[in-house]
């Protein structure tokens, strides 16, 4: 083991009950644990290990980090409450954000007292981020917005927004005009309704309603015009954070279905199948990591969410059907099958992966 | 032996005529049109859901009573008209409405006694449409796991005991010992005691579990399917409503092709259905080739009616997963009815060995 | 069974040794035998039970003729040798030929006596009919024909060939101007050069070159520029006996694992996914046959090139590889196999069938 | 005692710079790409299909052996140089190449023997790169049915007595009772008879069945996975190529979509066969856990090889079923060798079972 992850180690031993590994169930849903973890992971230098001390890291390098993360995952940390502004919002602040905006709400954001949602779907626009119609004039040292959010995971509960707009109507290319505010979710103008999911035990979506919401210029987020790189490359950080996660999550669900020794030879298959998918996401995210130490920018990349989320809906499926009619007395089991379905639609559908696959990295002619 | 072999027994089946009645008289076809429009205006969607916040709406039974419908396709000294060709048109045309009450369950109990025994043995069992009943298969411990139990006034039980199957019923009473509603409260699963049941043999004997239990998976497969098509066909409507990129999103082969897939799969489905009840229908009891094709129609529809809403959802996108839309309420009737006398891959695997039996 | 089901398994006793039903393998092989049952079936008016005595039929309804092609399929009678000079090439004939042309070509044709080729795929055209190139110039009493077929199963063995051509190169709609021409394939000018197939037991594809191949006009087939109809309508014939074949070559491909009690869980499983594929295209079938009847146009027709020919691959998959190293000794295995991978492409691909799926029945916008 | 259990044993797989062989140095991509343009270069498709009409080129190992590729990956006490890292490359880059001789027999022979026990007992067995080998499984009977065994000087086989697993080693002579050509005669299928074979006992004792053979699995999973990643590539070629109704095929998502599927399942395929091969180059012997990746990584590219290479007759259209096309000679390679060691079905079930056991 690895002087890092001794220390991790050595970490979690203090920051988590003592029988944590035995009733990891009951604790990761445990709202004060998990308030506390992250702070306490952000004070020690392990919420993002590859960030300089005083944000949450130690300066280690992108390997070691990587290390802590996977071995995180694996031994099921508290997660995470706000997770998109951790793992999302937080670098976009690092890297695009004016000196008195890090100063503000870089820490509230990564000790998770306060929390964030990504105002970027519109309704009619998908994941089509191009073609959003929320608008933004200026007016002297303010923007005024007009327009509406869908699926914004957290509004309610959130603090502050990323609020994708459009700056210039007139840009050359409809992605060229886009900018990025920081929006105060108190700010009068603001409606927020909840959209209930099928799931019922999960965060509600939200529709965000923006009336003549008046934003103050200096709550800019880059460059004018710029929020296109904003939004890509704050989505960039969180690219190792989706297939770790995966890996874990479809080990998880398929966890249980090893204890049984009564497993006939049909669900025996599926279950090889299962895992070969599990562990081909992480020896295929290991593959790009090291791929772009090497410098390269590895093409099997596209791979990730693809395979991912295909094995962790397959994986819920399998959970659920090979217990039989027992799998009906667990709500449990249905509510992750149930969730399970938008994990082929959320964050690009498996559509949509399809083309990007046959496109960017096979070369086939685009057809739209 | 060859697979083609030239018994007499095996020619019957190649003999077109014998199955004229997959296709639907005129008369069928309005019948099971009268019970869409009935189901569907009285029920759908919006009463499935409310079934989330309140119990099953238990009073409209009556109006299901009225109609008749739980005894369709009994025979008369049971009560009944028609065939259980009849039953299984009206399930599948039921399937839309997403009744929130148990009518499907009833039609499995009640066909499982009507070919439970040979007509010579006298079935002196009557039943009314006002009695709500469910299914229980028997597995070796005294919990029964029922679909749609909640409501139900009797259980009808498959008891397989070593090599012979026996075949009761019991008042439900004070029986059940939990309600699962988590999966499709408006046809729950309950759990049953089965040592507070006092239960009436009424066959006892026969030994071929799954030639007992064809009739039941028949009338699942016809639910099944009805969900399948009925997911397909909004799934359809929304891909030529919806635009993306500048078309309606129908227009692309990702889409096009998998609804393609998914018309493929629910005809599948619905032509081993079908071929299952004019078996069972011709036979008067179920003889093992009723069992076999029972077990692919059950196979065939539970695969069809998850993929179905499962692409249903997925056609909607993000959309698809919210609880207002009711891509989620035909994927939960489907998730809850699969399982249920055995999953597909059971029955495939079931079926391939009934043939097996079959061909030596 | 029915009177008619007992005649024909009286004539199937006379006109078939003994032993066939034991030796079917052998027999239906057997090229001698094949020419002789297609006569006798001929003469006795089994080969198309529903057409008028003397043309093969003995004027049976159409759903009794069905039953006899059933039954026939089922005892997996000997194989017609040149079928789709029976199963397309005679209906056209009879459907369109002048009483000269059926005169002097449909008892040739149904005996057997003369092979047929059809030459409709053209070299880059692939299934799309309405896209040849092949040109026929009128001079006084002949066409003279450029161009060339590919895809002309038989060619080498056939006498003649129903050649569809260009003969309006200046129709409004361009499947308007195609005409349908008796070729005859000893003519001057016509080049047959065979292309072997990578299955290698299975006939050579050939390819037909046609360099100022004069034929008369006398030998038009149904009306100028009527090709399409010609085409469509000749095709619709075999429509039954495709499913037939396919329902028959399913079993056939699963019966051995039938016989093998070794069979694991996993492999039973999939066999009863083929047996469902199969039983589906049965009753899928009948039920178009009887929808017919009942004046029905029905849908589900669509489904059985799709299923069946997909189902048809799976099955050989399953033969294959449900044997393990051992399949590997049995070279027919290997041949089925691949030939198999064809059913999803001759006669219109997977591909295609999906979009007229889509299209046609689910009534979705077309893409092209 | 859960899934991501918090025992050393199991953390060492979650610290990723033991993975860091994943991606291969510049020195070994270099290695890669010359072993592609030579043996493209000397064999390719048209030789391939020249077996069908003439024997294999024996005379050809020459130059195989001159490059020394059957000893890349073996211990320096066997002869070799480099680890099973290396093999594992050379044998996927040979893919394309569709080499009509021994070669990755030979490579999975000579793997096993370096692996078959463990360094301090010894294995004093020295290989040439002249000779060529293949493998052989013992499973109960003296018929042993070897994978492109025709041209092989000895064999070695894999014994399961029990619960104990023996290595050893033969010349072949003689024993060659049959050769089979028709699915890939360029790797054709030799049936030996073992009677006829005086065998030498390597290794004795190991009682791991799927450890032994996790080396040959992984080599089998880089041909295989070599050959899905060509056929890919020609079908991707001819996709840009290609137009029908007046658009480049490609462009379809009908086609698209499915070369991306395929593009998964090679990459999946890839990425689980690098880590067999590093988990056996890093444990010097194969521990359990190497046996399970090299089961997963030999099912994932049994399925990427099939699934691939029958993708590329389907792009190809009435093409791809001539024979001049290339594409059945991929697709045969596929077949060929996919039943070996186990089919995808069987290794998958096998995997699911040693992860069950090493969960307790």
């Amino acid at each position: 083991m690895s002087d890092v992850l001794a220390a991790y180690d050595r970490f979690l031993g203090e920051a988590l009950p003592e029988d944590y590994a035995a009733r990891v169930d009951h604790y990761r849903h445990d709202d004060h644990l998990r308030t506390e973890f992250q702070v306490a992971s952000f004070e020690a230098g392990w919420l993002v290990p590859d960030w300089e001390p005083g944000l949450g890291g130690q300066g280690l390098s992108s390997g070691d980090a990587l290390a802590v993360r996977v071995e995180g995952a694996r031994r099921r940390v508290p997660k995470i409450h706000n997770v998109q502004g951790v793992g999302v919002v937080a670098p976009g602040l690092r890297r695009f954000g004016t000196p008195a905006q890090q100063d503000r709400l870089l820490r509230p954001v990564l000790r998770g007292d306060e929390w964030w949602a990504l105002g970027m779907s519109e309704p009619g626009s998908g994941s089509d981020l191009a073609s959003l119609r929320t608008q933004a004039r200026r007016e002297g040292d303010v923007f005024v917005v007009n327009g509406s959010k869908i699926w914004t995971t957290q509004a309610r509960e959130s603090r502050w927004a990323t609020l994708y707009v459009r700056t210039d109507p007139d840009a050359a290319r409809p992605h060229a005009g886009i900018s990025c505010l920081i929006l105060d979710l108190r700010s009068p103008g603001v409606d927020v309704r909840p959209i209930p999911r099928a799931a019922q035990s999960v965060d509600a979506f939200c529709e965000v309603f923006l009336d003549d919401v008046r934003i103050p210029a200096d709550n800019l987020l880059g460059p004018l015009n710029g929020g296109w790189r904003v939004a890509s490359e704050s989505l960039e950080h969180e690219r190792d954070m989706i297939w770790v996660n995966n890996w874990v999550e479809i080990a998880q669900a398929v966890e249980p279905a090893l204890r049984r020794p009564d497993l006939g030879d049909d669900a025996l298959t599926e279950l090889g199948r299962i895992l070969a998918d599990a562990e081909a996401v992480r020896f295929t995210g290991l593959r790009t990591v090291f791929g772009r130490l090497s410098g390269r920018d590895p093409d099997e990349f596209f791979i990730l969410k693809l395979l991912g989320s295909e094995a962790a809906q397959r994986a819920t499926r399998f959970a659920m059907e090979s217990t039989g009619v027992d799998g009906l007395l667990d709500a449990q089991l249905m509510e992750d099958r149930v969730e399970s379905l938008g994990a082929t639609i959320y964050g690009g559908t498996s559509e949509v992966q399809r083309n990007i696959i046959g496109e960017r990295v096979l070369g086939l002619p685009r057809d739209r | 032996m060859s697979a083609v072999s030239t018994t007499t027994a095996s020619r019957v089946h190649t003999d077109p005529s014998r199955w004229r009645d997959l296709v639907d008289s005129d008369e069928r076809a309005e019948f099971a049109a009268s019970v869409r429009a009935h189901l569907g205006a009285r029920f759908g969607p919006d009463a499935a859901r409310a079934c989330f916040d309140a119990a099953q709406p238990a009073e409209a039974w009556r109006e299901i009573a009225a109609a008749d419908y739980p005894v369709i396709g009994l025979p008369e000294a049971m009560g009944g008209a028609g065939s259980i060709v009849d039953a299984v048109a009206m399930v599948e045309a039921a399937g839309p409405a997403l009744v929130p009450l148990p009518l499907v369950s009833t039609v499995t109990a009640w066909q499982t006694v009507a070919h439970a025994g040979r007509p010579s043995e006298g079935r002196a069992y009557e039943v009314s449409s006002e009695r709500r009943a469910a299914l229980a298969v028997v597995d070796g411990t005294d919990e029964l796991v029922v679909l749609d139990g909640a409501l139900a006034d009797e259980v009808v039980l498959v008891d397989v005991r070593g090599a012979a199957v026996r075949v009761s019923v019991a008042d439900v009473s004070d029986a059940v010992t939990a309600v699962h509603r988590h999966v499709d409260p408006g046809r729950p699963t309950a759990v049953l005691d089965r040592t507070r049941l006092s239960e009436t043999v009424l066959a006892d004997g026969r030994t071929d579990v799954d030639a007992v239990l064809a009739p039941a998976r028949t009338v699942l497969a016809a639910d099944l399917t009805g969900v399948g098509a009925t997911a397909l066909d909004r799934a359809v409507r929304h891909a030529l409503e919806r635009e993306q990129f500048g078309k309606r999103i129908g227009a692309f082969q990702g889409i096009k092709h998998r609804l393609a897939d998914v018309y493929v799969a629910v005809e599948r489905a619905r032509s081993l259905t079908r071929a299952a009840a004019v078996a069972l229908a011709s036979d008067g009891t179920s003889d093992l080739s009723a069992a076999e094709l029972a077990l692919l129609a059950k196979a065939a529809a539970t695969d069809a009616a998850v993929d179905s809403t499962r692409a249903y959802v997925q056609v909607l996108g993000a959309m698809g997963m919210t609880f207002e839309a009711d891509a989620h309420l035909y994927f939960r009737r489907a998730q809850q009815t699969a399982p249920f006398l055995g999953s597909a891959a059971d029955c495939y695997r079931a079926a391939a060995l009934v043939r097996r039996e079959d061909h030596r």
